[in-house]
């Protein structure tokens, strides 16, 4: 349910992209997102989002199998035999504990617009719409909002069109919500009870200074903000081994861009 | 039941007529799509349950279609979809923003037979605000707990693509069971299939377990690679190749024309 | 997953607990019933999805039951259930009577996470006049159309008998859907099947149609001919000189006892 | 849904059951019941109820395949693949449009009671309960009450428990409802607007007097009432040759009893 993701060239295997990093920045993402993931019992992973998905591989072979993982468009890593409405329904029961959304313009209170910019009947700008956001934000306990592109277009200080609210009011049955949102620039931890983020680490590579100048909203931040932890060789050894084939079927391109894993026919 | 031609088969698929359509994922009837562009359909409501992709977008962009409700349009890994974003820019069709549980539930209602399903979700939403359709009432088993209701939906035709049917009428859908929902809460469905089943679906119960009957079916078309250039799950994969030269050319109206003349005109795989 | 013994699959089912039951027809769990009423399970709150025969009848008259809601309780061709009917005019146990669309209805509510759904018929029946936690509210999108609201049903534990499941948890239910919304809508499932299947559901795409994911199931015991004296649909066919027996026998209070004594205490076929 | 048939002894093949008679009461009932169904589209036939079932498959025969007939039960005979749940809401779509209801009391209003007599908090007697009728009995246009025992036991003035009542207040969504009766004795046709019956025809062998007799309820009657019209040879060749093997499957023992039609291993 991720907006196309930005560019990512072509792998040279185990070649450092510069002289600081081994390791490529969809590794990194992964490895952060996989750390959010902790050890929640059930993942499910809506359609286009590779890097989502590889992190909630990453989570499973960390666990040994837990959480359980449904990729969505997959046919081999999804128990879904009810049609589309399972996952919806599922997370209803409360049976799934993290899902990713995105969106066209995020805010600052968590607010995620998927629909449109400018007037609602006659917008500048159409997004392709609000897909299950408007429920799964209500209803899923850990929602990791992500958005490679952190631009002041992206991250805006108030959406133009309220897909699904960050927080609602007390009387508003909400077991669920956002808990971060993880960008190509860093890491914000969403805070319920302030309604806004604050800036938890920052990707190697970038600056504070240069996250508040790409960012719409106001956020907090402490004084010294820590850098994210680059991935160990170990997390990078399951990430290329054995999360990559296992990304294939569903992302194809991706697999053998990122990790020059390809389909065996 | 078994219609001679596909054309035949889209007979109940009326200008202005309450048109319900499956998510790519669950089996696309693009045949009897461009057939129906062929034939010149207009005023359609199309209802995607719960998104579309390729489909709303080649009948949005041929003019086919008044107005839609769906949870989304788009075309997935080759970008947005050119005609719909278009459209709803311009101001050519209406849009009745929904989210997928929602569309599931109400069709579910449909299903049913009751006017109305509750959803959790949804309040405070800007989705909700536009939805003078749907209802908020507090939850009668409970203090203080408002909740939405949504209308059931009704539709006139559902058109989807299957593998297998037999001579009874029966369809083979397998794990894609919205689309017996689809039909069960449509007055009419029509299917393509890839191919006839020799005997009856009920004879085999492991076929039997992925079935839906054949009194909900009011006509079937057997069109083999029918949902092309979509994929099939378990069939066939969706053409890459031709699924990218769509988005580039249907990023603008000209561009556009000139898909519908190459591609649907022609008749070429209809 | 795979519990080694029966009896350890069953441990989720304890004294009190909410426990759901299929009918007759999808699948019914005869050698656990024999266990939990050779363990002495007590105080269970049963719910028939949507009505029960030997199962319920069993399980009433050796007095694991405190209360039942179903729609009927019967033997079908062998006649009126014997104990559940003595119980019921004796006063033994408590019966919330429902109707076989409202208990669908009910567990679909809990299946799709809504506080209650509602239900077209039952006004102005005594089956409504009974129920004080069912409602009726006036249709918010028409005037003057009363209908019946039915809150979501969430069993502690469903159990249920099935052909087939793998070692990944998956079980194949094939047409008998019911089962997975009841696995859908309990907290716990607990299933026995007649064997092992070797490799995943999900790797052919017919048997996958009629799986349920492992994810919903908390204990699976492999119990050949558990179903039996009942039928399994499509795999074989009930005992009927065994139900007669039970029939005959569970007439009486002593005839029943006897019967558990030689079929039940006795452990054969269990 | 019916209760447990009246013994009806075994049968010998194309005998007489007395001098006047060429058929047996199975084949009279059958063939006044699928006159009841006439050219419906689809009827469905619950559990334990061999004689509308026949009547059902004997109706589909004259119609050349029209009604669908749905004998639940029966794995061959049956489309429903959703569950239990789909005869229900295949009725609430409107889908069906005839099936057959019974009970251990019927009253004068049409109402039904397959709960139970006296306190319903303990009642003298328990009926095994209302299993679909308290819903099917409105969504049905036209239901067929079957009840073979005809007696002052069975046919009461009021019901000790409304399962489903005949009729409904004018705000009750009711597309539904009785049609007709049919017992051993006679046949009862069901007005909804005076909501009583009125006898429609007495069985071959029956007469009004005993009917009044065997009825606890009131009901109206011509001064003439017609008998019943026996199944033509016609109708009987499609009984024995045809109906009588598409039972087997179901109600084997019906079938054996009956028609002499035995399963073939």
């Amino acid at each position: 349910m991720d907006l196309p993701l930005i560019s990512i060239g072509t792998y040279m295997p185990n070649a450092p992209r510069d002289a600081l990093q081994t390791f490529r920045d969809e590794e990194l993402l992964a490895d952060v997102i996989a750390g959010l993931i902790s050890n929640a019992r059930h993942v499910a992973i809506g359609a286009s989002s590779p890097i989502p998905a590889a992190a909630a591989l990453l989570a499973r072979q960390r666990g040994r199998g837990r959480p359980y993982v449904s990729l969505l468009g997959s046919r081999r890593q999804n128990f879904f035999t009810d049609g589309g409405r399972e996952l919806f329904d599922c997370a209803g029961q409360g049976r799934i504990d993290v899902f990713f959304l995105s969106g066209g313009q995020i805010d600052g209170e968590g607010n995620i617009n998927l629909v449109g910019i400018g007037d609602y009947a006659r917008p500048a700008v159409r997004f392709p719409g609000s897909f299950g956001s408007s429920y799964l934000y209500y209803v899923v306990p850990k929602v990791i909002l992500f958005r490679l592109e952190h631009s002041p277009r992206t991250l805006v200080e108030k959406v133009d069109f309220v897909s699904a609210p960050g927080t609602s009011a007390d009387n508003v049955y909400r077991p669920g919500g956002p808990v971060a949102l993880v960008t190509s620039r860093c890491l914000f931890a969403f805070d319920r009870g302030n309604r806004c983020f604050e800036l938890a680490s920052v990707h190697p590579g970038h600056t504070v200074a240069e996250v508040v100048e790409n960012t719409g909203f106001d956020f907090d931040h402490a004084t010294q903000v820590p850098v994210t932890r680059s991935p160990s060789a170990e997390t990078l050894r399951i990430l290329r081994s054995i999360v990559a084939p296992q990304l294939v079927e569903v992302y194809p391109q991706f697999a053998a861009q990122v990790f020059g894993v390809r389909a065996v026919a | 039941m078994i219609a001679r031609t596909l054309e035949e088969a889209l007979a109940p698929i009326t200008d202005g007529c309450v048109l319900a359509v499956p998510r790519e994922a669950s089996g696309v009837a693009m045949a009897a799509t461009r057939a129906l562009i062929r034939r010149g359909v207009s005023g359609l409501h199309l209802i995607a349950l719960p998104t579309s992709s390729l489909q709303a977008d080649l009948l949005i962009g041929a003019g086919c279609v008044e107005a839609i409700e769906t949870s989304a349009v788009s075309l997935g890994e080759f970008g947005p979809a050119p005609r719909f974003t278009a459209a709803v820019t311009s101001g050519a069709i209406r849009v009745k923003d929904a989210t997928c549980p929602a569309l599931h539930a109400a069709f579910q209602a449909a299903e049913k037979g009751v006017p109305f399903m509750p959803l959790r979700g949804l309040l405070g939403s800007d989705v909700l605000a536009h939805r003078k359709d749907w209802k908020v009432i507090g939850n009668p088993f409970d203090d203080d707990d408002p909740i939405v209701l949504l209308p059931a939906i009704r539709p006139d035709v559902a058109l989807f693509h299957a593998p297998l049917a037999d001579r009874e009428g029966n369809i083979w859908i397998g794990r894609d069971r919205e689309l017996a929902t689809m039909a069960h809460a449509a007055t009419k469905t029509v299917v393509t299939v890839e191919k006839l089943h020799d005997g009856s679906l009920f004879d085999d119960h492991l076929l039997a377990a992925g079935a839906l009957g054949g009194l909900y079916v009011e006509a079937i078309a057997l069109v083999p690679n029918g949902a092309w250039p979509l994929a099939l799950a378990d069939h066939y994969g969706a053409d890459a190749a031709h699924l990218g030269e769509y988005a580039r050319m249907a990023a603008s109206a000209d561009g556009f024309a000139a898909y519908l003349d190459r591609h649907v005109y022609a008749q070429r795989a209809a």
